[in-house]
């Protein structure tokens, strides 16, 4: 199976081809042409989708090892070299999964340049898809960096009214953390002469070269996941992006920081992840409080979701430096689930917003009365946002919570006040939202969901409750790679 | 040594001053500019051929010419980036109904001076190579003479120009004084094992004036306005080979005369990389005339490039001579696509005219995207590869904090190149232009596709060659 | 000794006199004017040195063909002078103050460094080498060594001659010029117009 | 009191320095700073030749005879820019030629 | 069949009504999805009572059954599981009774609502959770169920979405719980990686470990089991609505009555009392924690019956009467009598269940009317709904003669806690001040049960009349009061009406719960708390060698045994002088409005207190860190600030840029200047 990896990454591109082949078809721009363009599109994603599917069957899970791996000698001593392990391939899989949801989810609520919002998604899943694949360090800056090319496009030019301000917040911001990051890429080069990723894995640098190095790749995650205080363009971007860039962003681009920290900051810089275990802690329960506390005034749908998810992140973090085996496990179930509910939350934003192209908190209120089944898909989906035991934000929430608890009994302790908060918050949201009498005339007439919405949702709901019932099933694939970096992280650390 | 072999060293050199010469005339006497342009690129490009096919073969006249790896590699880049900028002037002027024959001449004459910069091996070589592409830059930055801009642009360029040559010439001169020679070998001999206090006032001199030619801070004053001013296609030339040649000039100066000085001349260029970067973030956020915002982005990349040089060893020169065939995609490719445009027969040069640019141009506005994210960094776009290089030899180098610094710095440039994307893409159109020249388009296309995805493939070979240039200074 | 100590400060006082007479007086002219007694007393230190090919050089290029070209231009440009050479004084104490310290540096270094250079321990100037003349020695060398060279400068003249065309040379239209080729190529078919005139209808011109 | 290298030295300190000056403490005359630039180079080959002579090398003298010849290449080139800044502007005031800034 | 696929029907029977209700409710009709339901449960409520035959007199054995994994991370084994065992076993006919009963009952009182299927869905989904919880094998099942009830608790409180207090009091129900749950959670985690394991089986064989451990927590050291008893019994605090976290359940009264009676009265709210016995082999290691219960049910007890004392709304009273109750179950476990919490919390799901739904059938026959004052002398025309309203009163007031052993349900249970709390109490000083309130929360109770029942069955008729112009009453009475059924404004047209009796789907389920409330405790206290006790229980509750409190219990003096009673006479003597002999006393003791009057009719303050303080505070910091902390600081100072900074450092470096050869000149000999002395400086050293 050597290969599919690529496949499964350049596929969206072959996509992406297509759409600008169209060109000979149908004129650029013209109804017929987008309309082509986006059954190109979801085809393309769900043959991605298909052939990560595959890929999860075949992939092995008794191993730690990096599988599926391609190696090719490049240039100047880099290569390109893919791989997989029990932690990545789930991120692949999740975003192969929400990217025809995307693609479903702006079928009609953009209206305008659709071939190259398109073209950018696909690039976007490609490019995300590639930093979970990537074994070469450069390779992985390569697909981390670009991506936010697209994403900017995206935030930029479909975005909401202040949409510039969003999308440079967020190109400056993750940009700056990123070029530390590769500063101490570089350096890492520079002194063990390898950018292989399991090589590095395995190198044993030096305490005081490890702060340093930790340092620069937390700058860079910590924005991206993000982390209080470095979190303040994520509200913005959420508010800003179109609801399937939302989706994503939630989704899959926050996670490549909590990826970062499990690929590179634990198994290579074990001693400083040690070392600055209680920063990490104290940025992560502050970001629960904190953010919480702060969702629960917004009167913005989208920037209280946005900053649900800081504060959901908030866990994953904790989860991560707890360096124990409920803690990481709980980190990446919280991530995965993270994305399916977050995503799936954006959605429910989105199907009002395309109906009333207002996401103000006060416009709403009693839509159970018109749309029933929006509201049980809403209800569920802040239910696990709320981390309700059934539903899969609980799982990881319950986890993270107890591997912190080993490392830092305080932290656990702050942390499960997220807990009463994130039902403050989720709910008071619902109620405002949902539930009352139809007060705004506006609302008097607006549909329920069609069957293309409830199409978009069902995969998630799906998704949402199997895990949260049977989360086994993450944790089998899981397993063997996290054992493995927790006894690798235990043994440097001497813990 | 005898003379014939001396000369077969300069073939390139000849071709082209035999290609001037015989142009210059045919030019005189005859109505048809249009063949001087297209001969005078030829004759680039069959230089090029020349310095690629002899490779290196040696020094001659003494140690002042010296063709090696380096000089061919420099050559090669030097050349063709000339020949393009010949095509891309032509319809340019003919559209201003200026249609000098003396532009390709002009041209190769300062190619043929770059040429020697990169072959110099004396101070005399090193100031002849200075002087003589200079003096065409000075005039082909004024050659549109009836614009106002353009003639003021030429007189800052040449008096401040000519203030560098002579900063240049009396580093030079004490140089000469205090080490006994002005070759560089003999200069690396005195240098050797703790240098005269002269000779490294003289290098200090040698290197505020060279500091010029690049465009570092802080003697990067005259690029706005020049660039500004000075004809889209002349642009289009100055930014690309003649910071390469004043760049392997820099190197070989620095590696083979001044060795032994390293420690010294490494922390001022850091100075002067740092101030470039600094200076070319920071400045370039307040532009709204593209030309000068480049030549502010051009300023900053001079910095990365001269953090390279800092390096002091083999890897940061090899960093700097990719970094610098890089960057000249990047620049011509961007100048081309600005000489591409226009509307209502204003050339578009402000940022505002660029405003819904991917509507109008799609072609256009992709190549220029792509050219502003590679002068950002974005891989994997060959500005990054360059920066790449770059930092990676910085860092090898021990000079971490240095280049998180100037990393920092690109971040503050980051937010042009992406208000120019921005404006591009995001906002409203502001009306149709007329249809580019297919010579400028084509440039600016090829070009873009270089920056990526080409670039992926030529590295490969890339890397190679430049190693085995840097390799030819001698350093550690 | 004492002689040429003598010749010596009362060249370098000239020269640095009516160096600084250049940038300061008001009238270009005059500037211009300056410039030649420098380069007249410029001269003579390189005779001193022992150098008399490139002191001659001096004279003739620059005495004979630079300063003329400025005082041409000066004088084609017409410039009203009286308006000129203000806010000379404002700017003159940072300028001084920055010129000062890199005098001062650029002296430190001159003399007292000077000792540890490569032309230390020789005390006296020497112009002639091997017993050939001072421009004999000049032709060998660079006509040997540096004649790649020495053709390279050629170009940069050529260059300047090129530039200075290509900015100034106009073509005025409606200037009749006179055109050798044609003048010679000129015989008597094309010289000459045969008409028949029509009684009572003139030239018709 | 011998004349040595370090006097000449100095008089092309001094003259280098005030050539310099000239440049920026000018601010009406743009043929003024082209003299400078002319002072500059004297003081340059003042350098070079008092080298010469003390190192018993020639090679300075022929270096000062390129800085000659390429002086008066630069004193054609820089009087035709001027001319042409002249033509467009009609005058050589140096605070005209700002029209670019920033 | 065998007891195990007994079970797993019995579980999932009303997951599946509840899935068909819910999902395709609205295709299949009202009337199929309440079939639907309500004969899946009987269905389960059939079969656990099979189990707890044969658990009681068939020998059946303790049994795990493992269905699923659940999360298996390192030693955090948790699987999906149906653990059938003593207390389950009750647990279990306790739900599905109730539920079922609720499920007939709601048939009546719901049928003018137009969205039955989502209330019997909702109803169904809450007895599945709560079956998950009671045979939970594990912590994780149990937190499962535990939050499950609370969803299910959510949504019934916010049945009637369109009504603002029906959505407060859902969310606060909501939160208090999860303050709760906050403890429970920690103490989960605590016990995790104590034991290294979080399923009981494994657990409770080793706690003896521990019982003399330290554990550090928060930067002090503690006492193993104790910290872990006292996390977990934050849990049971928010679920059982105990003193401090009790604020929300007399606002969750906004549910449909049912829903009251099911989950706030005899199942939902006693999950915690279940915990604590569940965990018994914990709690007998817990010193300190068992003395912290005790207090806490004591102090429960004693301030839910004075807040119950002045309460004007029906269902209100009613709710603190449970929380009273509740208070005497945990008082019990916190003595060791968890034999006899058990029992109590067995048969007040009897008397209470009976309680709310006579309550409900009174405000059914009221036209939606809860506030007592508008009530009186409805015996006649309720009689059915009076009789079993005096069997529910007389159970909760304990009502029997000791001598004889003979009584109502209540008089059982209660009074077993009471003579265990004596009995515990000779050596333990709080144990007797848990008796004492006992004794004095005795007295309350049977205060303001027959003060509920005087001022609804007896005196003067208050509606009729009145009912027209109760807009003119104070409107914070009025919200309290008014149901807004999709319906309610059909029924203002009947306002004058006559009350009238409830019909026969109502009455059928009161007349099965009064049988259990005259008989539950008769019946089986031999095996809960008697003889048979051991025998009954086989090791599912744990007693420490030590502890023979309930042995004592049965040997306390005469006067103990009699106390409660003589408490309870009082109560209804003092009640009936002020509601029935001097009719109008109580409104007019209420009129003036005294301080201690108004002390126990705004709750003690609580809820102004946690506004004032909580709430406040939450809001004060939410918006301190948005605008202040997020946008002024970190924005400020952060991105926005630096973009201005580097916006206004490019503009100065432009403006260095003027333009004049001049200066651009002078910059660079500043650079050579500066270079040349810099190179003088450092390099000549």
């Amino acid at each position: 199976m050597t290969g599919i990896l690529s496949l499964i990454t350049y596929a969206p591109l072959l996509g992406v081809a297509a759409i600008l082949a169209l060109r000979l078809v149908a004129p650029a721009g013209s109804p017929r042409s987008a309309e082509l363009a986006k059954w190109v599109a979801l085809v393309t994603t769900l043959v991605t989708l298909a052939l990560s599917l595959v890929m999860l069957g075949q992939f092995d899970r008794t191993t730690a090892d990096f599988q599926f791996v391609e190696d090719f000698a490049w240039f100047g001593g880099l290569h390109y070299r893919m791989g997989v392990d029990g932690i990545s391939v789930l991120f692949v899989v999740l975003t192969a999964f929400l990217m025809p949801l995307c693609i479903a989810a702006s079928w009609r609520s953009i209206e305008h340049r659709i071939e190259e919002y398109l073209i950018a998604f696909l690039a976007l899943e490609t490019l995300v898809i590639g930093v979970f694949c990537a074994l070469d360090l450069i390779l992985f800056y390569l697909f981390f960096e670009f991506g936010l090319a697209p994403m900017f496009l995206i935030i930029g030019v479909w975005g909401g009214k202040n949409r510039v301000y969003a999308a440079f917040k967020f190109f400056l911001y993750t940009l700056l953390g990123s070029v530390l990051m590769l500063a101490a890429v570089l350096g890492m080069i520079g002194i063990t002469g390898t950018s292989s990723i399991p090589e590095l894995m395995t190198y044993d640098f030096g305490q005081e070269i490890q702060i340093w190095l930790w340092l620069a790749f937390f700058a860079s995650f910590a924005v991206k996941m993000p982390m209080w205080p470095v979190h303040t363009w994520l509200p913005d971007a959420h508010v800003e992006a179109p609801t399937a860039g939302s989706v994503i962003l939630a989704g899959v681009l926050l996670k490549m920081g909590g990826y970062g920290f499990m690929r590179f900051s634990l198994p290579m810089f074990p001693d400083a992840s040690a070392y600055f275990t209680p920063l990490v802690f104290a940025m992560s329960v502050i970001a629960i409080v904190y953010t919480s506390l702060v969702a629960f005034r917004q009167t913005d749908i989208k920037k209280l979701i946005a900053y649900s998810s800081v504060a959901h992140m908030g866990f994953v973090t904790l989860g991560i430096f707890s360096g124990n085996a409920q803690g990481e496990q709980g980190a990446i179930f919280q991530m995965v689930s993270h994305g399916l509910i977050s995503g799936a939350l954006f959605l429910c934003v989105g199907v009002v917003y395309d109906r009333m192209h207002t996401r103000e908190i006060a416009f709403y209120g009693g839509l159970v009365n018109r749309m029933p089944w929006y509201a049980a898909i809403f209800l569920l989906f802040t239910m696990g946002n709320v981390g309700l035991p059934g539903t899969s934000g609980f799982v990881g929430e319950i986890l993270t919570m107890a591997g912190a608890y080993q490392a830092s009994t305080w932290a656990a302790i702050v942390a499960a006040t997220g807990v009463i908060l994130s039902a403050v918050y989720a709910l008071s949201l619902y109620r405002r939202v949902v539930f009352g009498e139809i007060t705004n005339p506006a609302l008097a007439e607006i549909k329920d969901l069609n069957w293309r919405e409830v199409a978009i949702f069902a995969p998630l709901i799906i998704g949402t409750l199997y895990l949260g019932i049977y989360p086994a099933a993450v944790f089998d694939i899981t397993q063997a790679s996290v054992d493995n970096l927790v006894a690798v992280y235990r043994a440097a650390t001497g813990g | 040594m005898n003379f014939s072999t001396d000369l077969s060293l300069a073939l390139p050199e000849l071709i082209l001053a035999g290609g001037a010469l015989v142009l210059l005339v045919w030019g005189a006497f005859q109505s048809r500019a249009n063949m001087v342009f297209s001969l005078a690129a030829v004759a680039l490009l069959v230089a090029a051929g020349a310095a690629a096919v002899l490779g290196p073969m040696g020094r001659g006249f003494s140690g002042g010419l010296i063709a090696d790896q380096a000089s061919a590699f420099a050559k090669v880049a030097i050349y063709a980036a000339s020949a393009i900028a010949i095509p891309l002037g032509q319809p340019w002027f003919q559209r201003r109904g200026v249609n000098n024959f003396e532009f390709p001449i002009l041209i190769v004459l300062a190619a043929l001076g770059m040429g020697m910069m990169a072959s110099a091996g004396d101070l005399i070589s090193l100031y002849i190579g200075v002087e003589l592409h200079s003096l065409a830059l000075y005039v082909l930055a004024a050659i549109h003479r009836d614009n106002a801009k353009a003639s003021e642009a030429g007189l800052k360029y040449f008096v401040l120009g000519a203030l560098s040559s002579g900063l240049l010439l009396y580093g030079a001169s004490l140089i000469y004084g205090f080490a006994g020679s002005t070759h560089f070998t003999v200069i690396a001999q005195a240098v050797e094992g703790g240098a005269n206090v002269g000779v490294l006032f003289g290098l200090v001199f040698l290197i505020c004036g060279l500091a010029f030619k690049i465009s570092a801070a802080p003697f990067h004053m005259w690029t706005p306005d020049v660039y500004e001013g000075a004809p889209t296609p002349v642009v289009a030339f100055f930014g690309a080979a003649p910071k390469m040649a004043a760049m392997v000039l820099f190197a070989r100066v620095l590696a083979e005369g001044f060795g032994g000085a390293a420690e010294q001349w490494r922390q001022i260029l850091i100075i002067i990389a740092l101030a470039s970067v600094a200076v070319g973030a920071f400045a370039g956020l307040a532009q709204s005339n593209l030309k000068r915002l480049w030549a502010y982005s051009s300023i900053a990349n001079i910095g990365y490039a001269v953090l390279g040089l800092a390096s002091g060893d083999t890897a940061g020169v090899q960093a700097m001579l990719v970094f610098m065939v890089l960057y000249m995609v990047d620049v011509t490719g961007f100048f081309a696509c600005l000489a591409a445009l226009s509307r209502d027969g204003r050339p578009m040069e402000t940022i505002s005219d660029m405003a819904g640019l991917f509507k109008e141009r799609p072609g256009i506005a992709l190549a220029m995207s792509a050219f502003a994210l590679s002068a950002l960094g974005l891989p994997p776009f060959s500005g990054f590869w360059a920066k790449f290089y770059v930092f990676k030899a910085a860092i090898g180098a021990g000079l971490g904090v240095v280049a998180v610094i100037a990393l920092v710095g690109s971040v503050v440039a980051a937010f042009y190149y992406l208000r120019l994307i921005k404006v591009m893409w995001f906002d409203a159109s502001a009306g149709a232009t007329e249809t580019p020249p297919v010579e400028a388009r084509t440039i600016a296309l090829a070009l873009a596709l270089f920056t990526f995805p080409v670039v992926l493939v030529a590295l490969a070979f890339l890397d190679p060659l430049a190693a085995a240039a840097a390799a030819a200074f001698g350093l550690a | 000794m004492a002689l040429q100590a003598i010749a010596f400060y009362l060249l370098a006082t000239v020269t640095i006199g009516s160096g600084l007479a250049v940038v300061s007086v008001r009238n270009p002219v005059h500037s211009v004017l300056f410039l030649i007694l420098t380069f007249f007393s410029a001269a003579g230190l390189f005779l001193l040195l022992g150098a008399e090919f490139l002191a001659m050089l001096l004279v003739v290029v620059y005495v004979g063909a630079v300063a003329v070209l400025f005082l041409f231009v000066v004088m084609m440009l017409d410039v009203d002078f009286g308006a000129l050479k203000q806010g000379f004084a404002r700017y003159a104490p940072v300028g001084a103050f920055v010129g000062g310290i890199l005098a001062i540096e650029m002296i430190i270094v001159a003399t007292a460094v000077a000792r540890g250079g490569a032309a230390s321990g020789v005390r006296e100037p020497m112009s002639a080498l091997g017993g050939l003349s001072n421009t004999e020695t000049i032709g060998r060398v660079l006509y040997t060594d540096y004649v790649y060279f020495f053709q390279a400068a050629g170009l940069v003249l050529l260059v300047a001659m090129i530039g200075a065309i290509v900015l100034t040379l106009r073509h005025k239209p409606g200037v009749r010029r006179q055109v050798i080729a044609d003048q010679v190529a000129r015989n008597a078919q094309s010289g000459m117009r045969t008409v028949q005139i029509k009684p009572g209808e003139g030239m018709g011109e | 009191m011998t004349i040595g290298l370090s006097h000449y030295l100095a008089v092309a300190a001094i003259l280098f320095t005030i050539g310099v000056f000239g440049i920026f403490v000018n601010r009406k005359n743009i043929i003024v700073i082209l003299m400078s630039i002319e002072l500059i180079l004297l003081a340059v080959n003042i350098n070079l030749v008092a080298f010469s002579a003390y190192l018993h090398d020639v090679v300075g003298q022929i270096f000062a005879m390129f800085v000659l010849t390429v002086a008066a290449a630069e004193a054609a080139v820089g009087l035709a820019i001027l001319v042409t800044f002249f033509r467009n502007r009609g005058g050589i005031a140096v605070d005209d030629a700002a029209v670019m800034k920033g | 069949m065998t007891p195990q696929s007994l079970a797993i029907i019995l579980v999932f029977a009303p997951l599946l009504g509840a899935l068909i209700a819910g999902l395709f409710g609205r295709r299949i009709g009202d009337f199929a999805s309440q079939a639907v339901t309500t004969g899946l449960l009987l269905l389960a409520c059939v079969l656990s009572w099979t189990l707890f035959i044969q658990w009681t007199w068939g020998g059946l054995e303790a049994f795990t059954l493992t269905l699923l994994p659940f999360i298996n991370v390192g030693d955090f084994q948790s699987a999906w599981s149906i653990r059938i065992d003593g207390l389950s076993a009750v647990m279990l006919i306790v739900v599905t009774s109730v539920s079922a009963l609720v499920h007939v009952y709601s048939w009546g009182y719901m049928a003018e609502d137009d969205s039955r299927p989502r209330f019997f869905a909702y109803l169904s989904l809450f007895t599945f959770a709560m079956l998950a919880l009671v045979t939970a094998a594990d912590f994780m099942q149990l937190f499962f169920g535990w939050e499950g009830v609370g969803l299910a608790s959510y949504l019934l409180i916010g049945f009637w979405f369109k009504k603002p207090t029906a959505n407060a009091a859902s969310i606060k129900a909501f939160v208090v719980n999860r303050v709760g749950d906050f403890g429970f959670a920690l103490g989960i985690i605590t016990v995790f990686w104590m034991f290294g394991t979080i399923e009981f089986a494994e657990i409770f064989p080793r706690v003896q470990e521990f019982a003399s451990v330290g554990w550090s927590f928060a930067g002090q050291t503690w006492h193993a089991v104790d910290l872990a008893c006292a996390l977990l019994f934050v849990g049971a605090m928010g679920k059982s609505a105990q003193f401090f976290l009790h604020t929300w359940l007399p606002d969750a009264m906004e549910g449909p009555t049912p829903v009251s009676a099911l989950i706030h009265a005899a199942t939902m709210v006693t999950a915690g009392v279940y915990m604590v016995c569940l965990l018994s082999p914990m709690f007998e290691y817990a010193p300190v924690t068992k003395q912290i219960v005790t207090l806490v049910g004591a102090v429960t007890a004693l301030f839910a019956a004075t807040v119950g004392l002045a309460q004007n709304d029906i269902k209100r009273v009613i709710a603190y009467s449970t929380c009273s109750q509740l208070g005497y179950m945990f008082f019990a476990a916190g003595v060791g009598a968890y034999q006899a919490a058990m029992f109590h919390l067995f048969t007040h799901a009897f008397f209470k269940a009976l309680l709310f739904l006579g309550a409900g059938s009174v405000i059914h026959g009221m036209h939606h009317e809860q506030d007592m004052r508008k009530m009186g002398a409805l015996w006649k025309l309720l009689p059915v709904t009076y009789a079993v309203m005096v069997i529910g009163t007389l159970a909760i007031t304990g009502f029997g003669i000791p001598d004889l052993h003979l009584g109502f349900a209540g008089f059982y249970s209660k009074d077993t806690i009471i003579e265990a709390a004596y009995a515990a109490g000779e050596e333990n000083g709080l144990a007797y001040f848990a008796f004492v309130i006992g004794i004095l929360a005795a007295g309350l109770t049977a205060y303001y049960s027959w003060r509920l029942a005087f001022m609804t069955f007896h005196g003067h008729a208050k509606w009729g009349h009145e009912t027209h112009d109760d807009h003119a009453h104070a409107p914070a009475q009025h919200v309290t009061h008014d149901e807004p059924l999709p319906d309610a404004h059909d029924h203002g047209h009947h306002h004058g009406h006559t009350p009238h009796e409830s019909p026969l789907v109502m009455v059928v389920p009161l007349l099965l719960l009064a049988l259990g409330a005259v008989a539950a405790g008769f019946a089986f206290v031999e095996h809960f708390v008697g003889d048979h006790q051991a025998e009954f229980w086989r090791g599912a509750i744990f007693t420490a060698p030590t502890n023979h409190v309930l042995e004592h219990a049965h040997h306390v003096p005469q006067w103990v045994l009699y106390a409660p009673l003589v408490a309870s006479m009082l109560g209804l003597a003092v009640a009936f002088y002020i509601y029935v002999l001097r009719e109008g006393l109580g409104a007019r003791m209420a009129a003036k409005e005294g301080p201690v009057w108004s002390f126990l009719y705004n709750k003690w303050f609580f809820d102004e207190l946690y506004n004032a303080t909580f709430v406040r505070a939450a809001r004060g910091l939410g918006d301190l860190f948005w605008k202040v902390g997020d946008q002024k600081i970190i924005d400020g100072l952060g991105p926005n600030g630096v973009a201005a900074t580097s916006a206004m450092i490019g503009r100065l470096t432009g403006k260095l840029q003027t333009g004049f050869v001049y200066h651009y000149a002078f910059v660079m000999l500043l650079g050579v200047a500066g270079l040349l002395t810099f190179a003088l400086f450092f390099w000549q050293a």
